[in-house]
């Protein structure tokens, strides 16, 4: 079960505009750089972008910005913690004047709301948010005493991740930090494409520390692990 | 009357009283601003800091040679591993946070409320559209952690931080534990806001002037204790 | 007409028949029973097995020294692990189950309708309390496999086991895609039952006879393919 | 933050009767044999045992029902397959005499209810058991044109798991198959009692391989690893 694809540009070429694409990484830890860049080649519009953050670090996501090619984002964490530096920017720009729409959710219903979508589980009901405008429009209920909001569940059309290691057939290890959001997005989506540092055959990776069953990942393609500076922009 | 200009504690000493708070053998999560500085006063002691991003045991900030791009906290800081870290992914970050494992989470925040209720994540000020602000893990922390504590100015410029209820959108209601600022300490009761220290030298009087909600005064009150 | 005193396929060719719904290149789970068979006429092809109790890539039987107590299958029957295998625990295998990630799911039933229900955890004969019973990972398996395929016994003794209606309690509502016995193979559509093949030398009129629901017999009608 | 407990009695000598407590392990592989022994020895009654399965494999769980501290069990596949071994076991004749209460849930729903009340999830709504006897007294909803069911959040007062490595600070890493359910007990109960065939130091598990956070578990045992041969009785 080969699925080695030989680049990041054939890897997602069947992306169409109006998808829903999930794209892991947390800041600069864990991005999917070459899958991203590919997608920005690619050209494709309307995209729905699923991620954590947009203005800080990962400077080709912006690269989907800067051609107009994200309709929506839905994320947690989108601009700059620096309002000067967020007035500047692109992204926060469009989003102000109504070009891009963006839906936040706390970290925990976000991922949650992913992992509902790979789990097979519609809704469910959390205390994170009760009370708040993340409440708004949605329906809650009282259990154990305690305000829940009803959340559903959310299913990216391809999630783009990020790996540090990954076999022939999909399983995935993930280096410290940098499993952070890839994890997730990989078992929520209809079609997973991983980049990975290291690429290796069946077997030569400890079956008791794969982090992404190779059965939630569809295409694999080795990239050279890139020298980043962590920073929040 | 005297006009109010006095310095208060630096964010470096509001860190440190708050780290008082912190009971050797529990887990912590420090959010972003003066709970991150909490984090230098607490080296050696057996305490675990939980990281949003995925992890448990982050050590100090990495410097240098110790810089890993695949080891950062919710900052996007380079950080360190301790002796014991381990690594999961933020589904099972969350389910740490939410579902009541954390024994303590300190946070900032634009406002707190006397009933505990506090807003941290959305300036209105900033004109995004309705609804729309950096959460992060905020309200995971404020629901799910066992005590929260906030840490912040007492006043934004001469506005009152803390009130009898937040304007700015919130992040939980009637969650807040305890409030540490640069002029006191304020026990959340559910009969109202307690001060329990104030910087030294100012009345509790004075404290109450800058303080949009009632304070009562403990009968242990004392000055802030370092 | 005859007394059908016909023996049928053995259960090993029923497991033959199923196996050639496999396509390579897909992940399967098989359940207990006939289904456990079919990992034999399997061996070597580009299929991956999935088992409930957290593993993918379950490889034949252990035998000798083989045997590693902390490595079985959801019979509790010691196995081997293929190269490339990895192991999770049971809420992931339970997501990757669910979450629709498995493409074919082959199961054994006590009966299934002509809606393509099916029951397999509860013979109500045992006598338990209403509604206990060993349910496993049956109906996880039922809802979330992309195709369901069941094995099993045409009859139970006299009695058809593909019927109008199920009379035992349910497993799952309107999943089964296929029904391979030891007589005939029948494709549930939406319009009722299909027969696609039957056992060498039975008519489909005999197969009709020891089925309780109507069948259709396929254009392209034929002895079953093994 | 030392766990370590000296011995298993000591690990588990607060469990009062009438607690919640759940067993890790399926069949023979992963069973906390150790502590259920100390739990069988302990004598409190009126428990509610949170168990894949009752009548195979490990025989130590059948010491708590010999010795009558079973009130009620939660779980999955209760019953040996074959009825006529079943009708001579004692576990099976209580149950059918009423004396042993027994529910039991679709295994996914099963360890989804334990992983909601050790997630902070209060309920959720899966397709698993809609339109079954699982569903009746259930409220159900139509999602995405598909039946659901809705169930809530399970949390144990305690758990008892077996893993193959802990460090000291109780982060876990099981074996093989061996993880099971050990892995979502442990996430949560109440209390976390794990006993490890081998214990080591913070740091002497690989930090990427950890597959249970210390932070779930407040107590850590020592013991032997047994020598089992794989039955389903």
């Amino acid at each position: 079960m080969n699925k080695v694809y030989p680049s990041p540009d054939e890897a997602v070429s069947d992306i169409p505009s109006g998808a829903v694409v999930a794209l892991g990484g947390f800041f600069t830890c864990g991005t999917p750089t070459y899958l991203t860049k590919a997608l920005a080649r690619l050209g494709v519009q309307d995209l729905t972008i699923i991620i954590q953050s947009f203005g800080v670090g990962a400077t080709e996501v912006n690269e989907l910005v800067e051609n107009r090619q994200v309709k929506k984002v839905i994320g947690n964490y989108p601009f700059y913690r620096s309002a000067e530096r967020g007035a500047q920017h692109l992204f926060e720009q469009l989003v102000r004047f109504g070009k891009i729409a963006v839906e936040v959710y706390p970290m925990g219903t976000f991922v949650e709301k992913m992992r509902a979508g790979g789990t097979g589980i519609a809704a469910f009901y959390t205390p994170t948010g009760a009370g708040t405008l993340v409440a708004e429009g949605k329906e809650t209920r009282i259990f154990n005493g305690r305000e829940h909001v009803l959340e559903t569940a959310l299913k990216p059309d391809f999630a783009l991740v990020h790996a540090w290691k990954g076999d022939t057939e999909g399983n995935l290890m993930y280096r410290k930090t940098a499993r952070n959001y890839n994890a997730v997005m990989a078992m929520s989506a209809k079609v997973t494409v991983a980049e990975v540092e290291q690429l290796v055959n069946p077997g030569e990776i400890n079956p008791d520390c794969v982090h992404t069953p190779g059965i939630y990942v569809q295409r694999v393609v080795k990239v050279d692990r890139l020298n980043i500076t962590p920073s929040a922009g | 009357m005297r006009t109010l200009t006095i310095e208060g504690l630096s964010r470096e000493m509001v860190a440190l009283r708050a780290s008082k708070e912190i009971h050797d053998g529990t887990y912590v999560n420090l959010g972003i601003g003066i709970p991150t500085i909490v984090s230098n006063w607490i080296e050696g002691r057996d305490v675990i800091l939980q990281a949003e991003i995925g992890m448990l045991k982050t050590g100090p900030l990495a410097t240098g040679d110790q810089i890993d791009q695949d080891l950062i906290n919710a900052s996007c800081e380079p950080v360190t591993e301790l002796s014991g870290a381990c690594y999961f992914d933020i589904v099972e970050s969350m389910s740490i946070i939410r579902g009541g494992h954390v024994d303590l989470a300190i946070l900032g925040a634009f406002q707190v409320s006397e009933k505990g209720d506090f807003a941290s994540w959305l300036n209105p000020d900033r004109g995004y559209p309705h609804g729309v602000g950096n959460i992060g893990g905020s309200m995971d922390l404020a629901v799910g952690a066992k005590r929260v504590i906030i840490t912040m100015e007492h006043t934004a410029g001469n506005r009152p931080k803390i009130v009898k209820e937040c304007t700015y959108p919130l992040t939980a209601r009637g969650v807040v534990d305890l409030i540490i600022t640069d002029l006191a300490v304020i026990q959340v009761t559910p009969h109202g806001l307690v001060l329990k220290e104030g910087y030294p030298g100012l009345t509790t009087d004075e404290i109450q002037a800058v303080t949009g909600a009632r304070l009562t005064v403990a009968q242990d009150f004392k000055e802030i204790d370092l």
